[in-house]
């Protein structure tokens, strides 16, 4: 992990709201993991104050960038949104656990909702480069289709791909989990990533528990330092029976959906 | 020039980032005699130029501390200042009877002000006697330099610093945070499961000026300013209200390297103003004063 | 929704710029017995995400209040909320005696919180039995509506809202601002001639509305809320923690259409979500508390 | 006064820390007296929260736009130092008491200190278009030659020009009260209009006040409301022997010098 500063530059609006962000920094480029985001500071000012975290989307090493997918909710998401090409911010990356990559060719199945496409296009790419590529299916939910940002980059990347919107305006009309139940159903499943609302990871989580699958979720919550110091980014996590509290931007964001405790995390998902 | 407590972690954390050597010394995240979980989250929320927090004393215990992270603060040969926390006069006072052979430790400093648990914490830190006696209990099992941390939540600073001092406290370090809390509209609810939190950051400044001003003026011993400070001129603020060292405390989320860089620029404001040592401005705006 | 006393002088100054009429009252700068010429400059500083003022209280007096200000605010058609400051008890209860028979105001503001004057001002907000026999003896000599204007300087808020309410107060307004300085580093004194002053603006705003929520549970008469309300969400925070109304401050200087802003999003938030009267959503975060 | 939006439509560096901004807003440009300012929101959002007065340095009717000249000394005036052409600023304007002009032509005397030509320049330009002109000098001084900022504009408008700087390195070697020192000594002059720094304003006024030429000084303060709300812009002033204050925002930022309370302005004083 360092402190440094990355060049945006390019900003393409890629749906209502959402906003894909190329920065260039060849060291973030070099070493982010799928998974693992950058903690970026979006002013120089004080408003906002706090930086704000982002899933690494891909890597571009030839040119020493990466990409970030946003979705404009805030006020620091706004600026991001409204930035122009050639502004520098300042970040710390590459943080946090990136999803445990298999070692050998297994059969992926990447639950994505919404902007949280985002490091599954990076897992997906890189199963796909390991040594033994992995067979990799994917499927992505969103509110309808103007939402599926980047499911072209996300689709091209995987074996199999299945989309559902809430309307039906693209693929099934249901959620992602409907389309998870079927295909975990089908069998063969070796392993599942997923990252998307807390609500869509409960359920993917249910889901993999029921079918005895080993799955990793990348969760969100609110961050100070990202760095491990503050303590304030936790989720309740379960180990030997006991609760306790882990944090996102060190232990996270990605965690075994069998470590988190569904349960406490409630609050969060009653927010949904 | 300090980190303050909470804000850096027990310096690993950040040990990749800066070079912790380059600190006057590091103020431990709060350490309680048995290990806590802390509070449920959302722990954590921002606010125009501040942010509230509820950690609640999330700490591995005096005896993880001991064992594991001690060992690894040393490793930065910097100053260190255990912040100890407790629900009961007595868990303070056997935190402290445990801390005081332990030379590897610079000074204690008794988090009285702490907003965000239960039991314990602030109300000793609003109320001259229960502080007095609280320090004055900690005093007699403890050699190390005696640092009482105020709490802002309170009618009259003064009269806390002096009973703070009465009871054997070698400095204060001030402030701690104000109790705060925001409504998460959508929800309606609390934003912070703990329904409060503590107030930090530059928005506190001025309250946090203002306390070291006061508490300068009512007390003789050293003050550790804090709220607040992300730049030099913040920070010489709190030295001319009377402060002889200065925290960093959110800033360090903000940009890792702030203490650093307040710093380099006190060295380069007494540079530039010919001050030979940066704590000939401790107080130098009450001499001012016409 | 109101504007707080002394962000919007005695309505003329904003009458060219703002729709007067469509607040839901005026709260006028503190009136005084005698006329008072006020605190030497510099009177304000500005601070992160708020503003510090040293005003003291500069006011034409009672007489000149009545005979100039009254007519040209009767004017605006709006509710006038009266906000009354003394040195003594004996001036409050005299100016409350001397506004009973007018009947051109709505209500009035015991201003027990101002921290800018020497004498009387914060230290009757401070002690609960002072504010219990202030209101009370107000009590006595007024029909008027009585609203007590709380300070957020104090260790514990609910203690005085309970007993301005033992004293006979119809409503609490809260908070006032919070005592606070800065020092000018350049010149190496305090940066406001007054050495402190009040701190208003959103920086205030979590500690606002943490004392709106405790007050809330603690008394069962209406609080108007303020602190940094700048927008319809800010506002929504402080009905969710318990306010029956609230108050645009500060955010007047940034925009004088703040409070008409601030309507609008209400009147926007609840057809949105299907709430009747603003009022429905009064302490609406108390109740969905786990 | 009123409350609208202006457009920057030119920004242009004229010495070192000091640019020249243009802004189009037609009222404004119609309704600005010579010695008004404008109270200027120059972010939307809270940081820093207040607005920033500006005096009007010159209006263009036919264009319906206006200049201000701005040093940038620090976080907000910054802000405006980098704005970019386009950007649409909040203002608050015609504010305040303008300089009284004389009904006849007069012998008027222009004292300006730094950044404090701007009002004069435009107070000048009134002067010279009044249907009886007046006779202008003007005073300018400065710390060296690069900040005598728009000294063509100012010059061309008087009739008389003189310049003196602190390192010489134009005009005089000194300060511009030692030029006004010798002008008023040579008599003839019926007023001075003067804006510049506090402690130059103070010795302006102890020299008219001496030779009892009347004299009118625009003063700064800090201001929160700038429509007289706050009271926090007052200085100190003098009506019949007893002192009282009275805002910069409404009563001023003209006033006449000998109203002003000098000896009580001294913390302003100290500080240059
Ligand atoms: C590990 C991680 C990876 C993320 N990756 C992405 C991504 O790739 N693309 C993307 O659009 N968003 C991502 N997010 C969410 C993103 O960080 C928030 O949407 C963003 O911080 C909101 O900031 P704001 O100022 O626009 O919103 P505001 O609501 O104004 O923010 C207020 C505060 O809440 C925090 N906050 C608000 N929403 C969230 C959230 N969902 N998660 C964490 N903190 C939040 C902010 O950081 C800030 O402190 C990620 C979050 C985490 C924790
Ligand atoms: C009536 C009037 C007319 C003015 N005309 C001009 C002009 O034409 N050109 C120009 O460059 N400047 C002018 N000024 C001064 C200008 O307003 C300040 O330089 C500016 O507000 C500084 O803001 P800042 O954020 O850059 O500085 P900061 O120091 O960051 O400001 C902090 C606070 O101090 C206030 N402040 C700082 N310096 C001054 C000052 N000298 N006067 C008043 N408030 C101050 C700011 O408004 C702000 O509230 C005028 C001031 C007044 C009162
Ligand atoms: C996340 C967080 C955790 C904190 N934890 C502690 C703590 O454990 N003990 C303590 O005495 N102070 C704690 N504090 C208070 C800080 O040490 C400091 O007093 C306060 O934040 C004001 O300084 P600042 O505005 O620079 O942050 C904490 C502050 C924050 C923001
Ligand atoms: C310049 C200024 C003057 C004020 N004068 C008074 C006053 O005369 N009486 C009073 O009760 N409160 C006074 N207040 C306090 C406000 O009414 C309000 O309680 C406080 O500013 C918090 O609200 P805000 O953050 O929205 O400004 C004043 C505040 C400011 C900023
Ligand atoms: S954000 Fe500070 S510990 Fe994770
Ligand atoms: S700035 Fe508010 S009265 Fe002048």
């Amino acid at each position: 992990m360092l402190t440094t500063q990355a060049e945006l530059t390019r900003r393409e609006q890629v749906a209502p709201e959402h906003y894909l962000l190329t920065f260039v920094c060849p060291p973030i480029a070099e070493q982010a993991q799928p998974g693992q985001f950058v903690h970026l500071r979006v002013t120089k000012g004080l408003e906002p104050l706090l930086r704000r975290p982002f899933s690494v989307m891909n890597v571009n090493l030839s040119q020493g960038s990466f990409q970030l997918l946003i979705q404009a909710v805030g006020q620091g998401t706004q600026i991001l949104a409204q930035a122009q090409a050639g502004a520098v911010f300042d970040l710390l990356g590459p943080v946090g656990q990136p999803f445990p990559l298999p070692d050998g060719a297994e059969q992926v199945l990447l639950v994505a909702g919404g902007v949280g496409v985002a490091p599954l296009i990076f897992v997906a790419e890189r199963l796909k480069e390991q040594p033994a590529p992995c067979y990799v299916q994917g499927l992505f939910g969103a509110q309808t289709e103007d939402y599926l940002c980047c499911w072209l980059e996300f689709s091209t990347r995987c074996d199999e791909f299945a989309t559902a919107t809430e309307d039906g305006s693209a693929g099934e009309k249901g959620l992602v989990t409907d389309l998870l139940d079927k295909q975990l159903d089908r069998g063969g499943v070796d392993r599942v990533y997923a990252c998307g609302p807390v609500a869509m990871l409960a359920e993917v989580a249910r889901q993999c528990q029921e079918q005895q699958v080993p799955c990793w979720v990348s969760v969100e919550q609110r961050m100070a330092c990202g760095v491990g110091a503050c303590l304030g980014c936790v989720i309740p996590t379960r180990c030997e029976g006991s609760q306790h509290y882990q944090r996102v931007c060190r232990e996270g964001p990605v965690f075994a959906a069998a470590q988190i405790d569904w349960e406490a995390m409630s609050p969060e998902l009653d927010r949904c | 020039m300090l980190v303050a407590s909470g804000t850096f972690g027990f310096g690993e954390e950040y040990a990749e980032l800066v070079d912790i050597s380059r600190l006057g010394g590091i103020c431990t995240k709060a350490v309680t005699l048995a290990p806590r979980a802390g509070n449920p989250q959302p722990r954590i929320w921002e606010t125009p130029a501040g942010m509230l927090n509820a950690i609640g004393w999330q700490n591995p215990g005096l005896e993880v501390f001991l064992e594991e992270k001690l060992p690894t603060l040393r490793q930065y040969e910097v100053p260190i200042i255990v912040n100890v926390a407790g629900e009961t006069r007595a868990e303070y006072v056997e935190l402290a009877a445990r801390l005081d052979n332990v030379a590897a430790i610079s000074a204690l400093e008794l988090n009285i002000s702490c907003p965000n648990v239960e039991h314990g914490g602030l109300q000793f830190g609003v109320a001259p006697d229960l502080t007095e006696d609280l320090v004055g209990a900690v005093r007699q099992v403890t050699d190390h330099v005696l640092i009482t941390k105020l709490s802002p939540n309170v009618t009259d600073v003064s009269a806390i610093a002096q009973a703070a001092v009465a009871g054997g406290s070698d400095a204060l370090s001030l402030i701690n945070t104000l109790v705060g809390m925001a409504i998460d509209v959508e929800g309606r609810r609390p934003a912070l499961a703990n329904i409060t939190g503590g107030l930090s950051g530059p928005a506190i400044r001025p309250v946090a000026v203002r306390m070291t001003w006061q508490v300068a003026e009512a007390v003789d011993v050293p003050i550790i300013g804090m709220g607040g400070i992300t730049t030099a001129e913040d920070a010489l603020q709190f030295i001319m209200a009377g402060a002889s060292a200065v925290a960093v405390g959110t800033a360090n989320f903000v940009e890792p390297t702030a203490a650093l860089s307040v710093i380099d620029g006190l060295i380069e404001y007494c540079r530039h103003h010919n001050v030979a040592r940066i704590t000939d401005l401790t107080g130098a705006a009450h001499s001012g004063r016409q």
